[in-house]
Formats: structure tokens, sequence, C-alpha cells
């Protein structure tokens, strides 16, 4: 575990700033989050709607463009030189990076690929400048990494429109994939697929991940996903962290009161234990509460909660959490 | 194969309704009229001169042929019908006895010339210069171009072509501004005469062109603008894909299959147009013909010319809706 | 014992096509079951995208036409041919939808569909009637008419949003709730709120909820009976529980072995 | 509206020009009750005078002055398109809401001949019912036969509309809370066309006058009403131009220019407002 971090996120903060039509907005979508992802694993990133996730992965993408600003901190890749992230990266460094060490899954996969543009021609589009060679080399390549994810390589024929949305999902996947990239960002790419193929896909992502050693982020807001697929966990409700770990252990013995609600909430087949719903309302992130953002619906809320924001606290090993009414050391 | 063979009977089907529902408004028009519309010709034909009293006969019985005012109303139908898709409308009172038929055929090809050519070069600049002005946002010339564009496209093409006639004719005159070629020169395949036809088709074409250059752009623009927040197209930018492989297959392929229906929507617009500028720079085209047909009371030809516009205008858009699954290929599967 | 809705081999196929590549999709085949109008349950109609389940959702409110089958409540065709007929069905039958974010009318104050229902189906005379019938509603899914009055959609959470449609349904005291994917949408931690609430309206008000839905965890906690649907036929049907515990057909099997369970067990299986 | 007005004004660069450019030529529209000659009397003042402090404008062949006329032109002809908007309006509205929500064969049916008329070209039609009206071809005559040709483009438009709207849910909501199918058209989906229908009604003011102007030109219509394009019409009787009257065709030709472009810029500016992927990357933070 002494391996350097393949990405250091470190208190990141990015916030929607806009001023429409005179009404000045800043929304703190991503608010001082740290966290570690090492080689080798995939991390997973959960949370409801408007928590702050999706914003959370593209300013890690350095994909921020007005409104969303940078207000501070870094995320860090260890491909790229000592204390320079992605946004504001040149362009020249970018090109190099982008897909051959770092490349996405992105959410909906409906509209990710070119409706006009055959798969064969996409796959080019992206990857044959990383992967070089002659035309046919590629073309031998990519039918190789495609029936590595047991696709077809009369897909490469094919319009998007003309393949099922699993079939779609696995393409981008393969896309993603092709250039064996160190890091993989993955944005709900299952929340559309039926639960049958979803278990496919999710078992090919976990495949070729396991093949190549590379890390994946996977952001989804599916608990039965992330149990079942990812090796870390961290958990964000506001905008905030509040809790981050080992997927095994978040599970067992859930710390913070939220991630605990989250994962007893859910019903199972097999059992039928009383679930209840929380109570109150998730927080409005233009005007979130004060201290502790999830105080208003804390079964275990005192009156510090309501003033001082909790840091992250180790309380295990390898299990961080941010509550002042879960012990531990300040990690 | 299939889905495109039904995709094209569909097409036609519209082509065909569209001519039959056109003539039929024409046949409408010219029999609700509370007016004579035969004695009415006759008088504006007349009153230009002395005609003999045999020449007016002869021109009474085809008008009244022609009208259709023998029979009974169902007869009058069906032997209108009969004549259009004959192509016969009868010899021409302005023209007497010349068949409305050869005059068409004489302006016909001016005409085509004319929208085809003007039509092709506004709508590829116009697009390329729009698709380049939504991708460069912050161009200042793209800008410029925008700001000049918004001004221009929204005024007619009357307008356009009379303010070109007044620089052009009056305050710095420099090119024909009346004609189709020079009247010295004899129309034939020859250098000569070719360079008169261009010179003096300079000022028509650009008024189309000034007005259609106008209106590709500021659509593409905004076609563009939006293409470049879609999905696969941000994806494509995170993927690195190569900034000219971006613009030509990700942006302008994406924006082009509206344009082309665009520009099927608004044929329609755009011989409106052609018939006023050929009028206003006296180039011997439908438009002209049909305008002094109008004055010169030759039922004839108005019909003969709206309905040639009519079919003309529904075969050019049939010709574009029948290539479209060329730009587009999921036409092909949806229903 | 009687009937309050009754599915005899009902089945929905669409043409497709132009005039020469004509074809039929058979979106629903030959479905059939009976809910009871004296014994309320929670009805669960599980399937897949393209299983059929909306189509079905769809005949039953009576906005789709039945091409083959009979498709009846309490007797009687649903849907109706005039008004009269159509509004007596609908204060019978009423709907939940999937997003409750769409549920109204973003324009619209959201009391203004309460109303709207207790005048046209609760038989409310007047406004004090209306707003009487809504309040009664509202409090049946724990709000109340001055928590809703003048709020317009977007002021109100996802969660708050399902409870006030749910509520308006209940204005015209129905029989049958036909609820489409309804928590599908709504946020986890507010998810199992929506759900114990249809449990608490069979139980205490005694109508019957159709509840469709792609989530057997949901079905096999609230659920009394369902039917698996794939491919537009169904292929499995039962008590919800004893059918999610043992499912016989393999495709039932296929589908339960394919949930993903909040608990680590085995890492995902990599074939 | 009025919020939307106001937002645009302060923000809106297009729209603050349009608006402008409007205003003026309105202003002139209303100075036409002021005028001191009637309308159409002829040899009022001197004629072919230019521009003067007497004569702001100058004044026409036919010893008209060019302000006040220009001031009843810009007037007629604006009712005109204002009239020629609001009745094809009508027809699109009612069309484009139906077609969308009844869907099946009323669309089918609809569609078809809405398409039609998007297709032939309406310029000659006009002219043909010149030709055989002639002198009863009456300006409001015109803007009827206009606007019962100029409304399929628009049409589709609020069907497209009123297709998406029929998918929501808001819509199934409607239905089982027993509103009738006009109550759901005019209350629920008509509100969200009013901005479609607001931006269409200035284009189509543009294309109607912008017709009006051409067919009056060419003499096809009543030129004794005066309207920009009948001033026009006059001056090119009379050689202007040749004659170096530049005055009398000049301020009708910028005024109507200063129409076309204002309402046009109004128009486009309201279409960004409403156009929901604009504004979402104005105002950001949709997604979270």
């Amino acid at each position: 575990m002494t391996q350097p971090p393949i990405l250091r996120v470190d208190h990141l903060k990015a916030h929607f700033r806009s001023s429409y039509f005179g009404v000045y907005r800043e929304v703190p979508a991503v608010d001082d989050i740290s966290f570690d992802v090492q080689p080798n694993e995939i991390f997973g990133l959960a949370g409801e709607s408007s928590s702050g996730k999706t914003t959370l992965m593209k300013t890690i993408a350095g994909l921020i463009a007005p409104p969303l600003e940078l207000i501070g901190g870094n995320a860090q890749f260890s491909f790229m030189p000592p204390a320079t992230n992605l946004y504001g990266a040149d362009p020249t460094q970018l090109a190099r990076i982008r897909w051959s060490r770092l490349s996405y899954i992105m959410q909906g996969s409906m509209n990710v690929l070119n409706p006009l543009r055959q798969i064969r021609s996409i796959f080019r589009d992206f990857a044959a400048v990383h992967l070089g060679g002659s035309k046919s080399d590629f073309e031998t390549k990519t039918a190789n990494h495609l029936s590595r994810l047991r696709l077809d390589p009369s897909v490469l024929d094919a319009y998007p429109h003309e393949l099922s949305g699993g079939m779609r999902q696995r393409v981008t996947i393969a896309l993603a994939t092709i250039c064996r990239p160190d890091f993989i960002i993955a944005d709900e790419p299952t929340t559309a697929l039926d639960v049958i193929v979803q278990k496919e896909v999710l078992g090919m992502i976990r495949s070729i991940q396991r093949e190549m050693g590379s890390s994946v982020l996977f952001v989804t807001h599916d608990m039965g996903v992330h149990a079942a697929l990812t090796d870390k966990l961290g958990i964000m409700y506001a905008g905030c962290l509040v809790e981050v770990g080992r997927t095994v252990d978040i599970f067992n013995a859930p710390q913070h009161p939220y991630t605990r609600h989250l994962i007893h909430s859910l019903p199972r087949i097999g059992d039928t234990v009383q679930r209840t719903g929380l109570t109150g309302t998730p927080p409005n992130l233009a005007n979130p509460p004060s201290g502790c953002r999830f105080h208003p619906r804390c079964p275990l809320a005192s009156d510090i909660c309501t003033v001082e924001r909790p840091v992250m606290r180790q309380v295990a090993p390898e299990q961080r959490v941010a509550c002042h009414a879960v012990a531990g050391a300040d990690a | 194969m299939p889905a495109y063979f039904n995709f094209a009977m569909k097409r036609l089907w519209q082509f065909v309704l569209v001519v039959f529902i056109g003539i039929n408004i024409a046949y409408v028009i010219t029999h609700v009229t509370p007016i004579d519309p035969v004695e009415q010709s006759i008088s504006a034909v007349t009153s230009f001169g002395n005609t003999s009293p045999e020449a007016i006969a002869d021109m009474r019985r085809s008008l009244q042929e022609l009208y259709g005012l023998k029979g009974d109303w169902i007869e009058q139908y069906f032997s209108f019908w009969r004549r259009i898709l004959k192509a016969d409308f009868g010899p021409s009172l302005s023209a007497f006895p010349a068949p409305v038929t050869s005059l068409i055929a004489r302006a016909l090809p001016w005409t085509f010339g004319l929208l085809v050519f003007t039509t092709l070069v506004s709508w590829s600049i116009g697009n390329l210069l729009g698709a380049l002005a939504g991708y460069y946002r912050h161009s200042r010339s793209l800008k410029l171009f925008g700001v000049l564009a918004m001004a221009l496209h929204p005024v007619p093409y009357y307008i356009v072509a009379l303010s070109l006639m007044i620089v052009f004719g009056f305050i710095w005159p420099i090119l024909p501004i009346t004609g189709g070629s020079a009247m010295d020169v004899a129309q034939g395949w020859n250098w000569q005469f070719m360079a008169s036809v261009f010179h003096h088709s300079v000022l028509p074409a650009l008024s189309l062109i000034l007005i259609g250059v106008g209106s590709w752009f500021l659509g593409m623009r905004s076609l563009v603008s939006n293409i470049i927040t879609e999905d696969y197209v941000v994806y494509a930018e995170i993927g690195g894909v190569a900034q000219s492989r971006m613009m030509g297959s990700y942006i302008i392929r994406n924006a082009l299959a509206p344009q082309v229906t665009g520009l099927a929507m608004s044929l329609g617009g755009i011989f409106n147009g052609a018939v006023i500028t050929e009028k206003i720079f006296g180039y011997p085209g439908l438009g002209t013909l049909l305008v002094d047909g109008v004055y010169a009371g030759d039922y004839g030809l108005v019909l003969g010319v709206t309905s040639i516009a009519i079919i003309g205008v529904s075969l050019s858009v049939l010709i574009i809706d029948l290539l479209y699954p060329l730009i587009d290929p999921r036409v092909q599967v949806a229903s | 014992m009687t009937a309050l809705l009754t599915l005899n081999n009902v089945s929905k196929s669409f043409t497709r096509g132009g005039l020469l590549s004509r074809h039929r999709i058979e979106a629903v085949k030959n479905v059939s079951f009976t809910i009871d109008n004296n014994r309320p349950e929670i009805f669960a109609i599980i399937g897949e995208s393209g299983s059929g389940k909306t189509t079905l959702a769809r005949m039953i409110l009576g906005m789709q036409e039945v091409s083959g089958g009979s498709l009846t409540l309490e007797g009687n065709r649903v849907g109706g041919r005039t008004r009269k007929e159509r509004l007596a069905f609908m204060a019978k039958v009423q709907p939940i939808f999937q997003n409750p974010f769409e549920a109204f009318n973003p324009l619209k104050k959201i009391d203004y569909y309460l109303l709207m229902t207790a005048m046209r189906f609760g038989g409310a005379a007047d406004g004090a009637e209306a707003e009487a019938a809504a309040d009664t509603a509202l409090r049946q899914v724990g709000l109340s008419l001055s928590e809703v009055r003048g709020r317009f959609p977007h002021e109100m959470s996802g969660g708050q949003l399902q409870r006030v449609a749910i509520a308006r349904a209940l204005v015209s005291k129905p029989r049958l709730i036909i609820a489409d994917e309804p928590v599908s949408m709504v946020d986890a931690s507010l998810r199992m709120a929506i759900v114990n609430l249809f449990g608490e309206l069979r139980d205490k008000l005694g109508l019957s909820i159709i509840y469709i839905t792609h989530d057997l965890a949901t079905a096999y906690y609230i659920a009394d009976r369902l039917i698996i649907m794939q491919k537009g036929e169904v292929v499995e049907a039962g008590a919800a529980r004893e059918v999610l515990s043992d499912p016989q057909h393999p495709y039932s099997r296929q589908l339960r072995d394919a949930v993903l369970s909040p608990q680590v067990t085995a890492p995902i299986s990599i074939k | 509206m009025k919020r939307i007005i106001f937002d645009l004004l302060k923000y809106n660069n297009e729209f603050r020009i349009g608006v402008c450019l409007i205003l003026i030529v309105m202003t002139m529209a209303v100075l036409s009750f002021f005028s001191p000659y009637p309308p159409n009397d002829v040899f009022v003042v001197p004629p072919d005078a230019p521009p003067s402090a007497d004569y702001w404008l100058g004044t026409t062949s036919r010893g008209q002055d060019v302000f006040w006329q220009l001031s009843i032109a810009i007037r007629n002809t604006l009712a005109f398109g204002l009239l020629v908007a609001l009745l094809s309006r009508v027809i699109s509205i009612v069309v484009g809401l139906s077609s969308g929500y009844l869907g099946g064969w009323v669309d089918r049916v609809l569609m078809a001949i809405n398409d039609t008329f998007i297709v032939i070209p309406l310029f000659p039609i006009l002219i043909l019912f010149y030709f055989v009206l002639r002198d009863s071809m009456s300006t409001i005559l015109l803007a009827v036969i206009m606007s019962s040709l100029g409304w399929a483009y628009d049409s589709r438009l609020i069907r497209s509309v009123a297709m998406s709207l029929k998918t929501r849910e808001f819509t199934g909501t409607s239905v089982f809370s027993g509103m009738t199918i006009f109550e759901i058209l005019t209350r629920e989906h008509l509100p969200y066309v009013l901005p479609i229908i607001f931006s269409t009604t200035l284009n189509n003011m543009n294309w109607s006058i912008g017709l009006e102007v051409t067919l009056a030109v060419l003499g096809f219509m009543d030129i004794n009403t005066p309207t920009i394009g009948g001033m026009i019409y006059w001056a090119n009787q009379h050689t202007a131009i040749v004659a170096g009257i530049w005055w009398w065709i000049t301020f009708p030709v910028l005024t109507v220019v200063a129409t076309f472009v204002g309402l046009y810029l109004i128009a486009v500016s309201i279409n960004e407002y409403i156009d929901p992927r604009s504004r979402l990357s104005r105002m950001g933070g949709g997604q979270t």
C-alpha cells in the first residue's frame, strides 16, 4: 500500500457561479473533497441526484467551463507532471494524455456516439493517433479488442442507431479501453440499461479493468452496483464527501448516519424487514444548511452539527468519516 | 432497400398531393371569380391596340375552351386537368399566336440556371461560414458577418434588388441592370454570348445570393451552436478527436441534415424571390414572363407559368427529399 | 367475490412501416389476470424495457385501445366512448406516473390539479368542498392543503411531488391505482417512504394498486401478487414472495440473478 | 411576459436595437393621425422639393409631402402585416395544437395539407389571384388570402411542440383530472407555445409585409391605399430615380428596412430566450 496513488484529489472545490439576468447564484457543488485512487482499483462514487457527484467527476476530468469554476484544491494524476491538473494543462500535453492514459465512459450511450458515423470510423477518430500503425494493423487491433468484449467485428460496419442500448454501451466500453488507458472515468454507464444487460456490462468493465490493471472512477447512485463492482467507495451528500473506505467495510459497517441509511433502507429479496425512508428533503445546494449539511435529516444530530462542519476522521484503517457523532482519530 | 422504397413512395405521394392541391387552387381561383375572365382578358388585350375582329373571335374561342366554360362543372374540371397534363395552355394572347408552351420553354432555362446557380452558391457559402461562426464563436470577423447577415436576411428580395440596381445602375454604373444578355450579341454557344450572359446575371444573382447566404448562415450558426453541446461532440472533444475531423464529420455532417430539409422547405420562397428579381432586372425568365403576362391580361400564360412553377418547385423538393437518405442513414429505419 | 379488473387474453399489436413493408409488432400477447373487488392488493407487473408492461398499463387506463381479448372494469369496457362514460371510468381508475417532476405542469400551481379533480370527480359542488376533498386526500399521504396551496412544482422535492401526485389520484376515491415505475425517479433516501405509503393505502383505504416496475426488490417487499413479463408475454405469475424466492421460468431466474443487492457478497462474476 | 420583456431589454442587445427600430417606426405610424393632409390628395404641396426645413423628407412628383405620406403608409403596412399575422396565427394554432395532440389520421391529413402549403410557391398563386380579381382585390381581401396561405410553416413548429407536450406526464395528469381536450389544449399546452406564437407572429409580419411591398410595387394590389409598397410603386411610375428624386424612394425603403430588421431582431432574441438549450448554457448549473 505504499504505492503512490494514481489520482490524488486534494481539497477540491468547484462552484457554479452564475449571474443570470442579474441574479447572482453560487452553488457549492464540490466542496472541499479529498480522496485517493490507487492503481488497479475501481473507486466508486455514490450519492443521490444533485449530490455533486457528476460535477466532481467533471472537475477531476478538467471539464470545467463556465458557469462551473474551480475555486481551490487540486486533482492530480500520477501521469501528469507534478502539481498540474487537467484543467489548464497545455493542449498538446492534453492531446497526448487523452484516450491513451485517460478515457471516459459517459452517461447515456444513446447520444455519445455520432449518429451519422459508422462505429469503425468512430474508433479511428478516437484511437488511431494513439495506436499508430497502418490502417490494416489498426483494423486487426480493433477487431481483436472487440472480440475480447465478445462483440462481433461486424458492429464496426453499423451505425449507432442500428445497435441496441446494451450493445451501444458495450461499444462505448470497447472504445474507452482500446488504448489501454491507465485511468477510466465512468459516469453512470449502466443506469439506462436493463438489469440483465447491466450485470453483463458490469462484468465486462470488471474483467477488462483487471486484465489491463487500470483504475476506474465509477459514478452511480445505485448502491447495488457499488456493492457488486467497486473496491473502494466514497459517499457524497450535498456536495461533500461524508464517508470513504473499502467497499466491503462500508457495506458491512457503515459509519455515517447517511451511509447507514442508504444501505439499510433498501429492500432485498429474501428478507422482509420493514424499511423506512429518510425524513425531510434533500438540501437545495444553492442554499445548503449550516454546519453539517446532513443535520436537518440526521437522527443523531446535536447542537454542534448545526454550526460546525465535521472534518474527515479516520475510524478504521482504511475508512474515513465526516460526522460529529462518530468517534475517530483526526485524519 | 425496401425501407428506402417505402420512403421514396411516401415522398412521391406527397409530390403528387402538392401538385394536385396546387393545380386545384389554381382552378378554384380562376373559377370562383365573379368577373367574366374571358371578356376581361379580351378587353385587356384589345385595349393595347388594333386587333382584327377575326383574331378576337379566335381568342374568345380558345379562351372559353381554356377556361373550360363549356359543359357542366365536372366536364370543365376534367378538361382543365386534361390541358394541364398535356401542358397545353393554348396560344398566348400577348404574343399571339405563339403557344404559351413555347414561351415557357424559352424562358425556363434562364430561370433554371439562375436559380440552381444562386441556390447552390448561397447554400454552400452560407452553411460553411455559418458552421465556422457557430464553432469559433469568438471570431471577430465572423461576428461582424453575423451582424451583416442579421441586417440583410429579413429584407425582402425586392428591396435588395432595388438597392443593388440603384447602386450599380445609377450611382456607380459598372454593371448592366437589365436583360439577360447584350442586345447586339447573337444567342448561341459561343464565348461572347456566354460572357454577356454572365455579365448580365451578376446583379440578379447577387441579390438572390446576398439574401440566401445570410439566411443559411444564420440557420447554420444556431444549429452548430446547439450541436457543439451534444453529447457526441463533447465526448469526441474529450476523446481528443482532431479538430478538422470534428468540424467536418461531427459538426457540419450533423447540421447538414436539417439544412437539406430546410432547403427543400424554402424552395418555394426562393422561387418567389427569383420572380421578383427577374422582373426588376428584366431577366428573360419565368418571373418576367409571369408579370408581363399579368400586365398583358394573358390568362393562358399566367396559368401556364403558375402550373410550371408549382410542378417545378415540388419536383425539386422531391429530388432533394429522395437524396436525403444519403445524408442521414437514420431515415431508412424510421417508419 | 366480484371482479374489479378482469383481463382476458389481452393483446396489443402495432403496425409499423408503410404500404409495402408493413409488419406487426406484438407489444402485449394474451395477458390474463383478475383483481378482486373485496380483497385489495398490490399487484406487481415486472418486466424490462420492451416487455410490454407500459403498454399494458396504458390499456388498463383506457389510454390505448385493446387489439385482442377483453379488458373490463367491474364488467364494463375500460375507457368508455362518451365523455360521461370516460369520467365515470376515470373516477374509479387513476394513474401515478414515473417522473414526479413532470407530473404537474411546471407553469401551474399544484393545487389546481387537486381542486380540478375534486370538482370533476369528487362531487365537490363548490370551492370549499373541493378544498376539503383535496385536504383529506393530502392528509392521507402525510401532507395538507396548507403545505401545498399556491406552490409551483419546482418548489417541492421529488418525494413531496410524488406524494401530491398520489393524493391527486386519491381525490376521486378510486378503486384502482395504476403506478408505472413510481419510485424509479425518486431519490433513494425518499423511495421507501413512497413504497410504504402504497402498503398503507391498500390496508387503510382498501384500494388496489397495480405496481409496474423493473425493480424486483421493492416488488418482493410490497407486492402481494405479481406477473413477470418478457417480450409481451407473461412468463410467470403468482404470489410475489413465492415467485421471487424460487422462480421457475428461466427468464425469471435470469432476472432474479441479475439483481444487485446492496450487500457485498461475491464480486461480480467475470465470464 | 412583462418579466421577459424587462429581462431582454436589460441584457439583450439585439432585442434593444430591435425595440428601438420598431419604436421609431411605430412613432411614425402614430404621427399619421396628425397629418395635415388627407392621404389620398395629390398636389397639396409643391412637387419635387428636396428635403428641407419645410418638407423634412421632401415632396413627391405628385405633390405629396413624403414625411406625411410615409407615416400613413407605414401605418397601413404595419396594420396589414399584423392582420395577416393574427389571422394566420389562428389557423396555425388550431392546426398545430390539434394535429400534435390528436395524432393518428387527423394528424396525417392535416400535415399532408400543411406540407403542401409549405412547398407550393405562393407568389405565382397570389399573382393569379390578382389576375382574376383585378380591381376587386382590396387590401383586406389580400390579407385574408395571404393568411390562409401563410400559416403552414408555423403550424408545423407548433405541432412539434404539441407532440412533445402530449407525451409529457402532466398531460396524463390533466386527462385524469377530468379536463376536456379543449381545456388541455388551451390551458395546459397553449402557454408553452405562446412564445413561439409571439416570435412567429413577428416573422410572419415580415413575410406578409415583404409580399405586400413586392405586390404593390408591381401594381398587383389596390394602389390607392397608401402603403410602403404603393409609395415605391408611384415613385417608379414617375421614374423617381432617373429624375433624381431620390428621397421619394430612399425614405420608404429605409423605413421598411427598419421595420424588417426590427421585427426580425425582436423575434430572434425572443427565440433565443425561449430555447431551453441556449437558456441552459447561460444559466448553467442545470446538472450537478
